[in-house]
């Protein structure tokens, strides 16, 4: 609890952060109308009681099409970071244990060369050759995630390798594997669930990105990025179309961001002493 | 510094090899025929061999590669499939666009980012600080499209300050075709700017806590001049990293800025080309950003060496 | 007159009490030692005569300087003061210069913000004070940058700003704790002419009582913010009334009581051990070079024994402690333990590992700030083939942290809720629970204030005593050594200088760098009660 | 005022009509700077072009064009009966790159009478000869400026070629020494706005003066309740369908597609994904063609009717296909609307978005798919449906017959007779769900004169059009 006091954007984040979540969740088991229906008649209404975001160019609840589209984009973005954890924190591990040997240095030149390539490229590539679908911009975001924990995992790990614990691991006699689990890993997982939250909003962004350009997810399946496109050509006549999914990233991705600045703080002990 | 120089020159065109193998190996697994898409739906098979053969389609893939990349490092990017004249000089065109944009993007960023980074990192704590950190929070959240879209709406269909859209090319005037750059910048330059403000404001942070700033204080500099002599330019070398990472998103992450806007830059051409299977044009252009970023990747290491003194010798 | 005086100092920052009612005075020409152990206050006084506090501190009481009062003084006028009347001179030389400015550029500066001289005059002028600092032009050209000086030498650099424009006094804030015993003396040196030369006032600050003991004219004497006793160098050490001040000087000489007898039987042998560090490529076409950081070296360790190991820093003692423990292989030589090799066929060697252990300097950094005291303590365990479990694992840890005076229930804790000194014991707890025969002390005590330092190394003589332990002792620290070591060797540069027994070598030091290093180590007056 | 920017959608890929299929090359190229022997007028009928008159023998195999006097190519150059020569071989040749080399393929031979005088012979008589020698595929080129033809076209028309600048736009003038008609503008640029809101923000900021395919549907109203702005609506030649593969089961089956062309509510589609610009079409035919015969009411909306049809064909719970969908937005937004109205009756469809690229490789040339939307918009193409390896794979013998009838027959009203046989027979065999006849918006300000309403092949001729003061 103490924590969240501990820094003014922890609160905020969170609780943007949950609404979301709590959005996606809810719309598993519940929605106000299904968004699978559409009535061509009452298309295009603005806000009102019956539905508070109005309805779409096909006549669907937007507030409905919301919760949906959380749901893909948070799946999308948090798959996509789980591959770049999975894949990444163990090459950032691998390529701290002996700073400039072979190992090493092929992990970080293939890192330089994925992030060599510009991302929405790969991504047309990648959609390209698999057609577009929610599960391509998974792989296409999660490539670009593998790098960024990488990198991360070992500039973080080097720093702990000089750490005398490390040598006394070292002394008991035990070896690099287990030193960088055991030792490493522990130390530098606050690390890797900042930067999780924070590839996390950049993965929601990169969703909305590739559906708004038709490479996300696909109908039925509603995506913000998607509703963002779909109402381009409405926007004089009916703004509302484009103002929620919009300002529903906007916000999601606030969120995340605030949520991974305050837990850095909270989780950073240098930062923590500094402000006692 | 020159062996550094020369070590950095080596690695660099290896990773251009690495970088073509791969971009060659992903587009021949690209499904679609680049023959049948030019011909439509009323071509007869005859008709599409003759063209194949004429697009140099029917070769193995290695002697493919090889022609191509050899090409490439003679300047000559081949010729390409749909429009017919020589790519370099359709990229040639389209840069003309793109790398001003790029350029006028990032320089947007960066005089917005380091005047409000110094200024929120010198007034840590008050509400001016906690205001310029709440507007990048929100600049780094909005997605660029959209707020590409509400300017649209807002500057050029409301208020009509600016054109919705398109180039009108060099040759119509500098001004006028900076204008045009001008909303298709800044809704570039928008997240660019939040992000660089923040780490401009949080590498100054971390330097004014060093212990040579107060030994600059204890000289009898006021706050400002620690800062202004000591801190910023210490501050810079994170910011130059971020700086040359966003050179090479902004060059590449403008294709859908391009659209929005239409104009005719890379990232517009990259797409058409794309869904046309204009696959030499693909190929060429995302080899040439892979070979910009690297390239900038190099400047940027070369501008530490620049910044700090400790690098110049050794490394 | 007296140049500077701080009349009933109180200061608390955001609330929380810092200083209380400290007074102290420095006079022109001489020099104020201000002592007392990390924490108690010594830097924050400093810094509120410079008005360089942090934000949310309050103050009350008089700071004059020559009849100014500095607390009433206007931002501006403060930075008038400061460098111009004021120099100051911080503890860390290798971060308390910008990287990226010149030297030259750096000492100007001092001059340029006060003076309106043209530049060129100014380097001029900061060429002068470079040399007075001991820093010749022609040997150190003003177009230097930091990295390429040395940790004294970049001292000197600060020292020379501090001192460009002859201010009137001269604060030195523990000018010399990150550097080696000699260039400690030299800069200490240079300090006592400048203030001879220049007449002016010097406040030195220092939790070492030997470093201020021959310089200071006045002492005060320091314990949680409070000024405990005051006066004149000479009669306070020879009559120290407060019981802390006594407490202090006792810990600063303090000799542990050894027991247990060294056997005439080698347990370590090292023999003609190279160390090379294959290293930067320099030159054009990267040529790798070879650096030899432990060079042809050969000693022994008798089983009981309590072996010292001196020298500067850098010369290898790290290196060569790492080779000991099978960390990393040498390039020649071999090195025996209990007769056999340490290393066989590019392997540690498990059986002789697990008869060794270390005790690092860091008390901070070699704990995993993640693991609980219990798990940090057992893991030499993995040395065991048979490591013990449940209750006997239970069993072990208490016997451990027992046998450092901790407790047992210690090991459900985690390592940030001990003191450095009680961090010292629980990393000694984690060398002794698998009964190694020998312990090496890597600096084991360099980071610890004197009085806990001096209840460190009873521990280590009273657990030698009792469990018959050999400990290799690695230390900058010449008194240190000599309090707890049968045997000593000197290293420089790799090379084993001189050998023999510790009090043999210290007071009749034969080669010329032991003789060196012996004169530069400070002592406290022979009078000293 | 005699300049004029007109937008379009499409950028042409290069600028030569004959060895490309892409309809952006028409839209720009086709009357404005080339010519064929005949042309199309803004009805769709066939009126003489480059040639004058022309006989056709007895025995229809023989057609003897008599060439306009005076005609000379922008590079200065005449155009004689040679060049007109050159340019049907070339089209027709073996190393043709022509996209619609079929035009050509009932040539036997051409023969350069005189310089004004050309004599075309058919392999054998064909009703619609003088039809195909209408379209963009077969204007007529010189060969000394063949070379450059994708970059730089050299042709007889009212405008000539200046200035391309790619990705963005393209420039023309008017051709003084034109041999007709002259223009009444002098200069026309052409821009190319690929993105819908572009578009509509272009139009509306006034950036060009006249959008033709205007993208967005939805914004018409816009333009129309504006008095800057005029809004012309035409009909094109693109049946817009539901293709349906014919040989893959359950779809094989005449009941499923029958069931499936009572589910579509063609309206809802219309007001849904055309915002109500459109006609409904019961066949593959364009409805303002005189021989077009309205068979909606054989695929009426009913719903019951269909899950009933779906219960006898075996489907009572339904069934589960694909529904593949190309970029444009008729069939992305269309394909929402009918995969939520085949849901209603129990038909799930897996919606899979493609690019053309891959929907050519994948529906046309791989036949991999359940449904797909598509436009075609290639004029009078009902004979698609007598080739078995065409995608959707409609295998009637009866059918080809009537196709292969209708190819030799001359006399109009038989002709007459014969196709609306062709579209009752596809029509009764449910091959395709018939949708709509895509609509042709043009959005232009008010005081422009002069430009096409319909869209009888893409094309935009903008010779006659002129600024009202
Ligand atoms: N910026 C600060 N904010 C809050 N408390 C501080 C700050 N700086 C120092 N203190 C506290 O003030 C007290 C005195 O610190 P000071 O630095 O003067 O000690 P010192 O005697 O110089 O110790 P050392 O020998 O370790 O340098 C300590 O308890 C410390 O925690
Ligand atoms: N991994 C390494 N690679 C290259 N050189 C090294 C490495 N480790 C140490 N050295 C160099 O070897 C020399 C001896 O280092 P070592 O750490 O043994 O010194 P030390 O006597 O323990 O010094 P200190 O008292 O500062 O701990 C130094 O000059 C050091 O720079
Ligand atoms: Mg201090
Ligand atoms: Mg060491």
């Amino acid at each position: 609890m103490s924590l969240l006091l501990h820094s003014r954007t922890l609160l905020p984040g969170l609780v943007l952060t949950l609404v979301f979540t709590g959005a996606a969740l809810i719309s598993l088991v519940w929605v106000p109308y299904d968004i699978t229906v559409l009535d061509i008649a009452s298309r295009m209404k603005p806000p009102s009681w019956v539905h508070p975001f109005g309805t779409d160019q096909f006549g669907r609840d937007i507030l409905s099409m919301i919760m949906e589209g959380a749901r893909t984009s948070i799946a999308v973005a948090l798959v996509a970071v789980g591959i770049g954890m999975v894949i990444g924190v163990p090459f950032g591990l691998a390529a701290a244990v002996r700073k400039g040997g072979l190992m090493d240095e092929v992990i970080m030149r293939g890192n330089d060369l994925v992030f060599a390539f510009p991302s929405l490229l790969i991504a047309v590539m990648i959609t390209a050759v698999f057609g577009a679908s929610a599960l391509n911009a998974i792989i296409a975001i999660g490539i670009f995630n593998i790098p960024v924990f990488a990198r991360l995992t070992r500039g973080a790990a080097l720093s702990l390798w000089s750490r005398d614990y490390i040598l006394a691991a070292r002394v008991a006699g035990k070896g690099q594997a287990r030193i960088s689990l055991e030792h490493i890993l522990p130390n530098v997982a606050n690390l890797l669930i900042v930067q999780g939250t924070i590839q996390f909003s950049l993965g929601i962004l990169a969703e909305a990105g590739l559906s708004y350009v038709g490479l996300g997810a696909q109908p039925p399946i509603a995506s913000w990025g998607r509703m963002l496109a779909d109402s381009q050509t409405m926007i004089s006549l009916a703004p509302h179309l484009a103002l929620f999914p919009g300002l529903a990233i906007l916000l999601t991705v606030l969120g995340l961001n605030l949520l991974g600045d305050g837990l850095r703080d909270a989780l950073d002990p240098k930062l923590r002493r500094a402000r006692v | 510094m020159l062996h550094y120089f020369l070590k950095r020159l080596i690695s660099l065109g290896l990773s251009l090899v690495a970088a073509s193998v791969v971009i060659f190996l992903a587009l021949e697994v690209v499904p679609g025929d680049p023959a049948s898409y030019m011909l439509g739906l009323n071509a007869q098979e005859d008709t599409l061999n003759a063209l194949r053969q004429e697009l140099g389609l029917n070769g193995t893939i290695l002697e493919r590669y090889v022609s191509w990349a050899g090409g490439l490092l003679t300047g000559d990017f081949g010729t390409s499939y749909t429009y017919r004249t020589p790519v370099a000089g359709m990229i040639g065109d389209r840069l003309w666009v793109s790398l001003p944009l790029a350029l006028y993007a990032l320089i947007l960023s960066t005089l917005i980012a380091f005047p409000a980074g110094i200024w929120a990192a010198a007034r840590r704590g008050t509400a001016a600080d906690a205001t310029v950190m709440g507007v990048t929070q929100l600049g780094v959240a909005i997605p660029n499209f959209w707020f590409a879209m509400l300017m649209v709406l807002v500057f050029a269909i409301n208020l009509r300050w600016f054109s919705a859209g398109g180039f009108p090319g060099w040759d119509a005037g500098f001004f006028v075709a900076m204008k045009a750059l001008t909303l298709p910048a800044i809704a570039l330059a928008l997240p660019q700017a939040s992000i660089l403000t923040r780490v401009m404001r949080s590498s100054l942070l971390d330097t004014l806590n060093e212990d040579f700033i107060r030994t600059a204080r204890a000289k009898g500099l006021t706050k400002g001049q620690a800062l202004w002599r000591h801190a910023v330019r210490n501050a810079l070398i994170p910011v130059l990293t971020i700086l040359g990472l966003q050179f090479s998103f902004l060059l590449a992450g403008a294709i859908i800025i391009e659209n929005v806007f239409f104009l005719p830059g890379l990232g517009r051409l990259v797409f058409q080309s794309i869904s046309a299977r204009d696959l030499i044009v693909v190929e060429s252009i995302v080899m040439l950003l892979v070979f910009a970023v690297i390239l900038v990747n190099f400047a940027v290491d070369m501008a530490y060496a620049w910044v700090d003194p400790r690098l110049r010798r050794r490394r | 007159m007296s140049l500077l005086a701080i009349e009933n100092l109180s200061l608390s920052i955001h609330g929380l009490p810092i200083l209380k009612e400290v007074s102290m005075g420095v006079a022109p020409g001489r020099i104020l030692g201000v002592i007392g152990e990390s924490g108690s206050g010594k830097s924050i006084t400093a810094f509120s005569v410079l008005h360089l506090l942090p934000n949310g501190t309050d103050c009350t009481g008089r700071i004059t300087l020559n009849g100014n009062d500095i607390l009433s003084l206007s931002e501006r006028d403060l930075c008038g003061l400061r460098g111009r009347e004021v120099g100051m001179v911080f503890q860390e030389p290798m971060t308390a210069l910008n990287p990226l400015k010149t030297i030259g550029a750096q000492v100007a500066e001092t001059i340029l913000i006060h003076e309106k001289v043209s530049k060129s005059e100014a380097m001029a002028r900061a060429a002068e004070a470079l040399r007075r600092a001991e820093l010749p032009q022609d040997r150190f050209p003003l177009s230097r940058y930091p990295h390429e000086l040395s940790g004294g030498q970049r001292q000197r650099v600060v020292i020379a700003m501090a001192i460009a424009l002859k201010p009137k006094l001269l604060i030195a804030d523990e000018p010399t704790t990150a550097l080696d015993v000699t260039t400690q003396a030299q800069i200490l040196d240079l300090l006592k002419r400048l203030v001879a030369e220049d007449g002016m006032g010097l406040m030195l600050i220092s939790h070492d009582l030997a470093v201020v003991a021959d310089l200071a004219d006045d002492l005060v004497i320091m314990k949680d913010g409070e000024v405990v006793e005051s006066g004149p160098a000479k009669s306070l050490f020879a009559n120290m009334q407060h019981p802390y001040s006594k407490a202090l000087l006792e810990a600063s000489s303090h000799v542990p009581l050894r027991t247990g007898e060294a056997v005439e039987v080698p347990l370590l042998e090292v023999r003609e051990v190279v160390r090379d560090y294959t290293g930067h490529s320099h030159g054009w076409w990267g040529k790798t070079t070879h650096f030899r950081a432990v060079d042809q070296v050969s000693f022994s360790i008798r089983k009981g024994e309590s072996l010292g190991l001196v020298g500067e820093s850098g010369c290898g003692k790290s290196t060569l402690t790492r080779a000991i423990l099978g960390l990393e292989e040498v390039q020649r030589g071999e090195i025996l333990f209990d007769g056999l090799p340490v290393f066989t066929h590019h392997h540690a060697n498990a059986a002789v590992r697990r008869r060794m252990q270390v005790v690092f300097q860091d008390p901070y950094g070699s704990f995993n700030p993640r693991w609980k005291v219990g798990r940090l303590v057992t893991e030499p365990f993995h040395l065991l083939e048979e490591p013990p479990r449940g209750r006997e694992r239970e069993k072990a840890i208490a016997e451990a942290l027992e046998s450092v005076g901790m407790r047992a229930a210690d090991a459900d804790k985690y390592i940030h809720e001990f003191s450095g000194g009680q961090r010292q014991r629980i990393a000694i707890a984690r060398a002794l629970i698998i009964r190694p025969d020998l312990i090496i002390l890597d600096e084991a005590v360099s980071a610890l204030d004197v009085s806990v330092r001096a209840q460190v190394l009873d521990l280590l003589a009273d657990l030698s005593g009792r469990f018959g332990l050999t400990y290799l002792f690695i230390s900058h620290d010449l008194s240190v050594v000599r309090s707890i070591t049968d045997r000593v060797l000197v290293m420089k540069a790799g090379r084993i200088v001189e050998e023999g027994p510790t009090a043999t070598v210290f007071d009749h030091p034969k080669d010329p760098y032991t003789q060196q290093l012996v004169a530069a180590a400070p002592v406290l007056p022979a009078d000293a009660a | 005022k005699g300049d004029i920017i007109v937008a379009m959608q499409l950028e042409p890929p290069n600028l030569d009509p004959t060895s490309n299929a892409a309809g952006a090359i028409d839209s720009v190229l086709y009357s404005n700077v080339f010519e064929g022997l005949t042309r199309f007028g803004p009805d769709g009928s066939v009126n003489p072009g480059l040639a004058e008159s022309w006989e056709i023998s007895e025995d229809g195999k023989t057609y003897t064009f008599k060439l306009h006097e005076g005609v000379k190519f922008h590079d200065g150059t005449d155009m004689t009966a040679e060049d007109v020569k050159f340019s049907l071989d070339r089209a027709r040749g073996d190393d043709s790159q022509n996209a619609q080399k079929a035009l050509f393929a009932g040539i036997d031979g051409v023969e350069a009478v005189d310089p004004l005088t050309v004599k075309v012979t058919l392999k054998e008589p064909n009703g619609s000869f003088l039809f195909n020698m209408a379209w963009g595929d077969a204007v007529i080129v010189a060969p000394e400026t063949i070379g450059d033809i994708a970059s730089k076209p050299v042709g007889t028309g009212a405008f000539k070629f200046t200035n391309w600048v790619q990705g963005d736009r393209i420039d023309l003038e008017k051709n003084t020494d034109y041999w007709g008609e002259p223009a009444k503008l002098d200069k026309v640029t052409f821009k190319f706005i690929s993105d819908p809101t572009a578009a509509f923000a272009a139009v509306m900021a006034e950036d060009v003066n006249a959008f033709v395919g205007f993208p967005a549907p939805e914004n018409l109203p816009q333009f129309e309740a504006d008095p800057r702005f005029q809004v012309l609506v035409g009909s094109t030649e693109g049946e817009t369908i539901l293709s349906t593969n014919n040989k893959l089961p359950p779809l094989d089956n005449i009941k499923v597609r029958e069931a499936i062309a009572h589910a579509i509510d063609r309206q809802a589609i219309i007001d849904g994904a055309m915002f109500g610009y459109g006609t409904p079409i019961g066949t593959h035919f364009a409805p303002h063609n005189p021989d077009y015969v309205d068979l909606t009411s054989l695929s009426q909306y009913d719903p019951e009717l269909s899950k009933k049809l779906l219960a006898e064909a075996g489907y009572p719970d339904g069934f589960t296909t694909t529904l593949k969908l190309p970029p444009p937005s008729y069939a992305r937004r269309g394909g929402e609307i009918i995969a939520s109205q085949l849901r209603a009756v129990g038909i799930e469809t897996e919606i899979t978005n493609l690019e053309w690229a891959q929907w050519l490789e994948q529906v046309f040339k791989g036949k991999d798919f359940g449904l797909t939307i598509v436009s075609h918009t290639e004029p009078m193409d009902i004979g698609i449906y007598a080739r078995p390896d065409y995608y959707f794979q409609y295998d009637n013998p009866e059918f080809q017959k009537l196709i292969a009838d209708l190819t030799v027959e001359n006399d109009p009203e038989k002709r007459s007779a014969l196709l609306k046989d062709a579209q009752e027979t596809i029509s009764n065999d449910y091959v395709n769900g018939y949708l709509f006849q895509l609509a042709f918006p043009t959005v232009a300000d008010a005081k422009i004169k002069g430009l096409w309403k319909n869209q009888p092949t893409q094309a935009t001729d903008l010779t006659a059009v002129y600024w009202e003061d």
